[in-house]
């Protein structure tokens, strides 16, 4: 039964003595290699030069901040929840007198990380985050040495500071946050 | 080159060669062995036939030619020889695993 | 007769052939590096990709820097193997691989203080047994390299390697006695010379056009002969890991990937010479325009190369075009369809020879 | 020339006829049909009608005694399938190759009963013995079998390496291959004396002659009986037709250099034969014993080396290959190879116990059979030179021994209870067996016969 | 000395020790690589013979077949150091000195041969070349030539015969 | 034609009684086969009166130069004329007896006569040899399947002793014809032949040790007793009552004529052994229990005493071993015709497990008396004439020294054949029955036949033995004039 169109009727009939030398399939498929010879490369020159990710593309979390560069997680716990992959863990801890400055709220992660090794970058994170602290970036994961090394901590995750490096965050927000991330 | 220089040189090697099919047990050697003295009649054959060509080109050209001759054959012969041998050797290994010849005197029980 | 004689002794021969063979020694060194560069390239266009283009314009200076790494390369000598004949296996396939060179017709010849320069090493009267000898030891450089590494796996690799060349050598030599007949010696510059002067600047007297079965056999048994896919059995990288050479390292292995590269390049040669003219250049009649002697030489030099490039290209089209054989198919295609078809041919061939001498 | 031409023709046809027939008999009657028109040509070319002419630049001679030989040798291996083909069929898979391989066989025969030139007796040895080598290995799983084969082989390559050397030394004096040549020698220098003396050792070698005999019994105690037949019979004596004409034409006029190495042979050989074959308890070794033993008696003829022995080797060659042959056949019926074997044969198969007696008889030389009137030609042969004498007495009673060991068979098959086990038997091979004995008795009344044919 | 000999005497002595160290290698492999070490200088006897054809003849089937069956069956039969079996020192004494022996008494017998005044010549002489043995072989000796095809015909009959597993 | 037909006959029977089945048809067979051809021997030897032989030659190896030539001459006619009558008897006396797979045992019977009359009428040295091993092919198989318990080691024993024998006279018969003139097998160049001295030595021991296993002489005796116990009986009537006479035959017709010089020389020394040989062998006998041993030993002497007279070159002796070859053939006949009787009836050949036999047959003991009496040559028997005719021959020889001690010894031989024959005669027969024989019954019709025939012909040659003497008198004068005409020899003989 045919399902799709694409589907090639395999012919079983046994070869012929003529069809048994494969003259005529050799040949047809040195003209296939020799075609390919003219072609355009489809080659990227990678690190000069890249591809355009598409406007959906997911990538590495980041953990974000607000225009005044405070943390904006409160650590509730949702996409440590949320995770099919249960990548994600954190500790919470209260911000202290003096920390305004560093936290959003009164409660903040004092400790975040993502198992890069488990991560499977669907972005239940970032549609559970109620403070839109977490969402997934256009960035690739980095190779690593280690296994250790793909466990992302809240340094690695964290979104540069806009008021200090206001242009390292640029880049990091990149062109797929639509939405605004002032609140 | 004196024609003595090259029979004792085969007959060095042709010696060489019986020493070792007597003094070795390994099957494969001993039949290298015969190589070896079939090697050693070829070159003297070839000498001979330099030899002959030597004293009677002048009459015939192609004296001599006879003994090259012969020993294109020998090689033709050993080429079968080696053939089917190995065929044997093989044969035999495949059975007891072994190539000692020493094996063949269970026969005489 | 020159060359009849092997051991007549003149110095300033012997410098020109000493020369001579720096010079061919080094161009098929050199080729063979740049072959394995082409390799790369060819394959990468042929699959649509560039190919190595970091190491210089177009990587061109790629194989050197390959060179160089195998050169730093640790040295490893597996422990359990036979030290002397680990070492001695890929020396042999180099040796082996070169010799070849020694009989080939490069070109026309020179003339350098009134000397005639032949570009030939040695024109032996037996020059295509010659190379059948070679090629015939070039076994051993794969079976004791692949014996003395002490691995199954390239233990089994060195026998496929070796039971396949000498299968393949026979039909090779069958399907060259047909030209032989045609030709009437073994020499290579009589085979040559053989070629020149047909119609169309000499191209209707290649022997390809006579002999193009005969090519086709050749060419089939030359391409197994370099253990080339689809004749790669004894590397088969699925079956046998890496093959006869899987414990080299270093140079070693460069040596190895080397020779298989310059029997390519010799074996172009060698076709090139035999069925297409050699230094032929074709189309176009060189003698008339009446130019010096070396410049001749120098265009049928580069004739023949170029002749020869585009076999080695052909070798790599192929390689990256059929798949490998299975065992039991590479034994019967050599056995059972290459040696009959030779022997058919030199039936034909002998037969109408008969038929045209009457 | 006609012989040579077919039984090559016939090797390839026997070759593809094992890939083209399935049926085994087809194959085995292709043989037994091709034989028949071997010996038919071969006759043919005897009575003048040469189907061939090619020129062979001396280096072969298609005489009567060659001719004639290779009639004998035909008709033996005809006689042979007759009897034994179906037992080839039983040795191994390849049945259609082993037909193959004795069609070549013929062909060493013919080239070595031929020769003129020592380059076509080293091809004719070389042709015989290699698929002997292989029929000698061809039971593959037997490990007997294998390594018969691998000793026969590693001594028969050896031999072969002093044949060669024999030869390249006799070319170096003589500056020729041909046999004619090299007999012109008028004074023999050391290169050719010692050139002679090492195809002496291998033509002894090949022939089985004692102290060269040693992997006879072996080799033909490990072959598979059918082969051990045709090994034991024809290819024996074709090994003689060539030591007869190599030291007859090549060195007739070394004779004296040579004849009393002949004679010591000949002793060691009959003495070592008879006497080792008296205490064998298997027939099969047995007749490899007696096999050597009558190599001895056919020694006498290259002793003698004279008209006598030519008739002789003849007569002897017929006589023993045909007694041999028939008793193979019966032996390889036989379950059990020993002499208890045999033990009452003559009660549950009168006709085999009959003939395998006639060709006992035969072989011991008693009157009225061939084999007595061809021991009585080696011996007449060996008289006639009139000297070592001794020889010829040693013989006599070595032959007197070697009754004691056909005898014991005789014994066994008609004074000994016991029931045989034996496979049975078709009728074919009965009848061949019954003209088979007769033959035998009826050459042994008139030897004129066959010699007839030497001489016309 | 001229160059000629010193090539004889080299060709010669690497022929002797390689012969000897087939004989005396342990190991079989060795045993092979030495044996057509001989193989090569025979061919360079031969050469300077100028019997060139069968020089390369010799190293193509020799050298190029029959040593690479050797070392293909001794390859798969793992042959080494370890699986040679060991025979009786006295026999190989015994061996040793017959082989020994019969060399002395072919050396004694053949040093006063009928043709020890005579040489072999040298370099020269065009016998050994293609044209000539060619001719040779196709005219005279085409019987004998056409006769070895039986010869290998049986050999591969029995190559196969034994050769190929049940 | 008569001779070919002397072996013919028996050959044909023979042959034909192979696929006999039926005993008793076969039985029938070879008594009308033996009678026939018994019939042709008397009528050969009523031709023979007219002519002085019967000849028949046919071309058979030309290129040996050996014809099938046969002969009835008058010694051959004696040894025919005994083959002739010896199967009738042996046949009538054992028609009781029960052989199995007669078919074959007839068969070979009938073969072993045709080889013997073969060896009696060749005039060929070829077919001679031919047929004499002929005679003892089918001897072998006879004993050896028919025989006694030890029979095929014994049997065996016998056939290479025989056929070793014949090997070396083979070697001798071929190193003559090298060396007749002619080079051909026929008798006559034979005697013709040119041999030096020496070679004549060793050929005729050569030919002798084949000619003394068969008869058989001291030393070369010894299958002789072992075959005749374990021979079935008519088997030994056969090898004792003429197959021996082959061995005297053999000496007298192909060593003496053709070998005289040697046979001159060695003459004594063969004397001595004949001589030794019969007062072992007598002695022996008298110390035997076993009644065929008995006989065995007696045969022995009485050979050698053939023997001593060959070699003694006499014309009335060398008629006297005709005669006597003759005699001796039918009286042993007769003796294993009864000893035969004794065994089938009682089962033991012991002399002392028997006696008083004559008691309850007393048919049996006369008729075996008889013969007994003839066997040590009383007057008035036939052996009486041959043994005098030999005793005087031996006494008058010329060629020998010690013509008188042989006669000494040989007679003493005489006297310690009575003893044995006597002390054989008084224990069976006479004296009381034991356990064994009192139930004895008489011999049969025919057993009284065939020792009735025996008895007829043992008085007829003792009283009237002229036709025999007139017969063997030509023969005998040329083999005796082969020796005793040579010049060389004759100048040394005594005179």
């Amino acid at each position: 039964m045919q399902l799709t169109q694409r589907a090639k009727q395999v012919d079983r009939r046994p070869m012929t003595q003529l069809e048994k030398l494969y003259l005529w399939n050799i040949a047809k498929g040195m003209w296939i290699t020799i075609s390919h010879l003219f072609k355009r490369k489809v080659t990227i020159q990678y690190p000069e030069q890249k591809r355009t990710f598409s406007k959906v593309f997911r990538g590495v979390q980041i953990l974000n901040r607000d225009e005044e560069g405070r943390e904006r997680c409160t650590a509730c716990g949702l996409c440590a929840v949320a995770c099919p992959a249960e990548a994600i863990t954190m500790e919470a801890a209260e911000r202290q007198p003096g920390e305004e400055h560093l936290y959003k709220e009164e409660k903040y992660a004092a400790k975040y990380e993502i198992n890069m090794l488990r991560c499977i970058f669907c972005g239940y994170c970032e549609e559970a985050c109620p403070k839109d602290a977490i969402y997934l970036s256009q960035t690739f994961a980095q190779a690593n040495y280690d296994r250790k090394g793909f466990i992302y901590k809240k340094e690695d995750l964290l979104i540069p500071n806009p008021k200090e490096d206001p242009d390292a965050y640029q880049r990091a927000v990149g062109e797929r946050v639509t939405k605004p991330l002032s609140s | 080159m004196p024609i003595n220089y090259y029979i004792f040189l085969s007959i060095a090697l042709f010696c060489i060669g019986i020493v070792g099919v007597l003094t070795r047990r390994n099957a494969i050697i001993i039949f290298m062995c015969i190589e070896l003295m079939m090697n050693a009649v070829n070159l003297l054959l070839v000498a001979f036939s330099k030899m002959h060509h030597a004293t009677n080109g002048a009459t015939n050209a192609s004296a001599g030619i006879d003994g090259q001759i012969f020993v294109f054959f020998i090689m033709v012969v050993a080429a079968a020889e080696v053939s089917v041998g190995l065929a044997i050797i093989v044969m035999m290994y495949r059975n007891i695993h072994s190539v000692d010849v020493n094996f063949l005197n269970r026969l005489k029980h | 007769m020159q060359g009849m004689y092997l051991l007549v002794v003149d110095w300033y021969f012997i410098l020109e052939k000493f020369l001579l063979v720096g010079l061919v020694v080094s161009l098929s060194m050199v080729v063979a590096m740049y072959a394995t560069y082409a390799e790369r390239k060819v394959a990468a266009f042929l699959q649509d990709r560039i190919g190595p283009n970091r190491a210089g314009i177009f990587g061109l200076l790629q194989p050197l820097a390959d060179g160089g790494k195998l050169f730093f390369k640790e040295e490893i000598i597996p422990l359990a193997s036979s030290k002397a004949l680990f070492v001695l296996g890929p020396m042999l396939a180099m040796i082996t691989a070169l010799l070849t060179s020694a009989v080939i017709p490069w070109s026309t010849p020179l003339r350098i203080f009134d000397r005639n320069i032949s570009l030939q090493i040695a024109d032996i009267n037996i020059g295509i047994l010659y190379i059948f000898g070679v090629v015939s030891l070039g076994v051993y450089g794969i079976m004791i390299g692949g014996w003395a590494s002490n691995n199954k796996f390239s233990l089994l690799a060195a026998i496929r390697g070796a039971s396949q060349m000498i299968s393949y050598e026979l039909a090779m030599g069958l399907s060259l006695i047909a030209l032989l007949m045609l030709t009437g010696s073994l020499q290579m510059s009589v085979i040559v010379n053989h070629q020149l002067g047909g119609g169309l600047g000499g191209l209707l007297s290649w022997h390809v056009i006579y002999q193009p079965l005969g090519f086709v056999i050749f060419f089939i048994c030359a391409m197994a002969e370099c253990n080339r896919t689809p004749f790669d059995l004894p590397e088969a990288e699925n079956e046998l890991n890496f093959g006869y050479h899987q414990e080299y390292s270093s140079m070693k292995l460069g040596f190895y990937l080397f020779a298989e590269y310059i029997n390519m390049f010799i074996s172009g040669v060698v076709m090139s010479t035999l069925f297409f003219g050699g230094y032929d250049l074709p189309f176009v009649n060189e003698e008339t325009w009446n130019i010096h002697q070396n410049w001749l030489a120098i265009i049928g030099f580069c004739t023949l190369l170029g002749k020869a490039f585009f076999f080695v290209f052909v070798f790599m089209w192929i390689r990256w075009t059929i798949p490998r054989f299975r065992f039991d198919q590479l034994m019967n295609l050599g056995w059972k369809r290459l040696i009959p078809l030779a022997l058919i041919n030199m039936v034909i061939t002998a037969f109408v020879i008969l038929w045209l001498k009457k | 020339m006609n012989a040579l031409i077919l039984s090559a023709v016939l090797g390839v046809i026997m070759m593809f006829s094992g890939v083209m027939l399935k049926q085994k008999s087809a194959v085995r009657n292709i043989a037994i049909t091709g034989l028949f028109l071997l010996l038919v040509v071969n006759i043919l070319e005897m009575s003048g009608m040469s189907f061939f002419r090619i020129n062979t630049a001396g280096m072969m001679h298609f005489d009567r005694f060659s001719l004639l030989f290779n009639c004998i040798v035909f008709f033996s291996t005809f006689v042979y399938l007759l009897l034994s083909a179906r037992d080839i069929e039983k040795t191994g898979n390849y049945y259609a190759e082993y037909f193959t391989l004795i069609f070549f066989i013929l062909c060493g025969v013919i080239l070595v009963s031929s020769f003129q030139s020592l380059l076509i007796l080293f091809l004719g040895i070389e042709i015989i013995s290699i698929p002997l080598y292989i029929l000698t290995g061809s039971d593959k799983k037997n490990l007997k079998s294998n390594e018969a084969s691998l000793k026969y082989f590693l001594l028969g390559a050896f031999s072969t390496g002093l044949m060669l050397m024999g030869i390249a030394l006799i070319y170096g004096s003589v500056g020729s291959f041909s046999t004619a040549q090299i007999n012109m020698t008028e004074k023999p220098g050391a290169l050719m004396i010692a050139g002679m003396i090492l195809l002496l050792f291998s033509m002894s070698f090949k022939v089985s002659a004692a102290p060269f005999h040693f992997w006879t019994p072996d080799v033909y105690d490990g072959a598979p009986t059918v082969f051990t037949s045709f090994m034991a019979t024809i290819v024996k004596v074709a090994a003689f037709i060539a030591f007869i004409r190599l030291f007859g034409e090549a060195f007739g006029n070394l004779q004296p250099q040579w004849q009393i190495w002949i004679a010591l042979i000949t002793a060691a050989t009959l003495f070592i034969g008879n006497i080792t074959a008296v205490f064998q308890q298997s027939v099969k070794r047995m007749l490899a014993y007696s096999s050597i033993a009558q190599a001895g008696f056919m020694l006498l003829s290259l002793y003698a080396m004279n008209a006598d022995a030519k008739e002789g080797l003849l007569l002897y060659s017929a006589a023993y290959s045909l007694a041999t042959i028939g008793i193979f056949a019966v032996l390889i019926k036989m379950n059990d190879y020993t002499f208890d074997g045999f033990n009452g044969l003559a009660k549950y198969q009168p006709l085999l116990a009959a003939t395998t007696t006639i060709f006992l008889l035969s072989l011991a030389g008693i009157p009225l059979t061939a084999g007595f009137i061809s021991k009585f030609y080696m011996l007449k042969a060996a008289v006639a030179t009139g000297r070592h004498l001794w020889l010829v007495i040693f013989a006599v009673l070595m032959a007197a021994v070697s009754v004691y060991y056909y005898f014991r068979v005789i014994q066994a098959m008609y004074f000994k209870e016991g029931q045989p086990g034996i496979i049975t038997t078709s009728p074919v091979f009965k009848y061949t067996l019954v003209v088979l004995a007769a033959l035998i008795i009826i050459l042994g009344i008139f030897p004129n016969l066959l010699l007839n044919w030497y001489y016309f | 000395m001229n160059v000629t000999q010193i090539l004889f005497w080299f060709l010669s002595v690497l022929a002797l020790f390689g012969a000897l160290m087939v004989v005396t290698s342990k190991n079989p492999v060795h045993s092979v690589l030495w044996l057509i070490a001989t193989f090569f200088s025979i061919s360079g006897h031969y050469i300077l013979l100028n019997a060139q054809f069968l020089a390369i003849v010799n190293i193509i089937v020799y050298a190029g077949a029959i040593m690479v069956l050797f070392l293909f069956v001794i390859m798969l039969m793992n042959l080494n150091k370890t699986t040679e079996p060991k025979k009786n020192r006295w026999l190989k004494l015994a061996g040793g000195v017959a082989g020994g022996c019969l060399l002395l008494v072919f050396i004694a017998a053949l040093k006063s041969s009928e043709i020890t005044q005579q040489t072999a010549e040298v370099k020269t002489g065009d016998i050994g070349l293609i044209k000539n043995l060619g001719r040779e072989l196709f005219s005279t000796y085409v019987v004998p030539f056409e006769i070895s095809s039986i010869l290998f015909l049986s050999a591969m009959v029995g190559a196969v015969v034994i050769g190929k597993k049940e | 034609m008569i001779p070919v037909l002397l072996i013919l006959v028996p050959l044909l029977t023979g042959l034909t009684s192979f696929f006999l089945k039926n005993e008793r048809t076969v039985r029938s067979w070879a008594l009308f086969a033996s009678l026939v051809t018994l019939a042709v021997s008397l009528l050969g030897l009523t031709l023979l009166k007219d002519q002085q032989y019967l000849f028949f030659q046919a071309e058979w190896m030309a290129s040996l130069n050996s014809s099938f030539s046969v002969r009835l001459d008058g010694m051959g006619q004696i040894l025919c004329l005994l083959n002739a009558v010896a199967f009738p008897l042996i046949f009538i006396s054992t028609w009781r007896s029960n052989y199995p797979k007669a078919n074959n045992f007839f068969a070979l019977m009938l073969l072993a006569q045709a080889g013997m009359m073969g060896v009696f009428l060749a005039m060929d040295a070829l077919l001679f040899y031919f047929f004499w091993e002929l005679a003892l092919i089918p001897a072998y198989f006879l004993c050896s399947q028919w025989g006694g318990p030890k029979r095929i080691q014994v049997t065996f024993k016998f056939f290479i002793y025989t056929f070793v024998g014949s090997l070396l006279m083979l070697v001798g018969i071929l190193y003559i014809y090298f060396h007749t003139k002619d080079t051909s097998f026929d008798i006559a160049s034979f005697y013709k032949a040119s041999l030096t001295a020496k070679e004549q030595t060793w050929l005729f021991w050569l030919l002798f040790i084949a000619f003394a296993i068969k008869m058989p002489i001291f030393p070369f005796h010894t299958w002789q007793p072992d075959t005749y116990e374990q021979s079935p009986t008519a088997t030994t009537m056969v090898l004792s009552g003429v197959m021996v006479k082959m061995g005297v035959f053999g000496v007298l017709r192909w060593l003496l004529p053709v070998l005289p010089d040697a046979s001159w020389a060695w003459g004594d020394s063969v004397s001595t052994m004949a001589v030794a040989g019969m007062i072992y062998a007598s002695l022996i006998a008298i110390r035997q229990d076993d009644l065929k041993r008995l006989v065995a030993y007696s045969s022995i002497a009485h050979i050698g005493l053939m023997c001593l007279t060959i070699f003694s070159v006499n014309n009335i002796g060398m008629q006297g071993v005709m005669i006597q070859m003759f005699n001796h053939g039918i009286n042993i006949i007769g003796l294993w015709i009864v000893i035969e009787l004794i065994e089938r009836q009682f089962g033991t050949r012991k002399i002392s497990e028997l006696g008083g036999l004559a008691q309850k047959a007393p048919a049996m003991a006369i008729l075996f008396v008889v013969i007994a009496l003839a066997n040590i040559a009383l007057p008035l028997t036939n052996a009486f004439v041959g043994e005098f005719l030999m005793f005087t021959g031996i006494f008058t020889s010329t060629v020998t020294k010690y013509n008188i001690w042989f006669t000494v010894l040989a007679g003493l031989c005489i006297i310690l054949a009575a003893i044995y024959t006597l002390n054989l005669i008084r224990k069976v027969f006479y004296g009381n029955t034991v356990e064994l024989t009192v139930n004895t019954s008489d011999i049969k019709l025919n057993e009284k036949l065939a020792l009735g025939i025996i008895v007829v012909l043992i008085f007829w040659a003792g009283i009237y033995s002229q036709p025999f003497l007139d017969v063997t008198k030509n023969v005998s004068t040329d083999v005796t004039n082969s020796i005793l005409d040579k010049p060389e020899i004759n100048k040394y003989l005594r005179k």
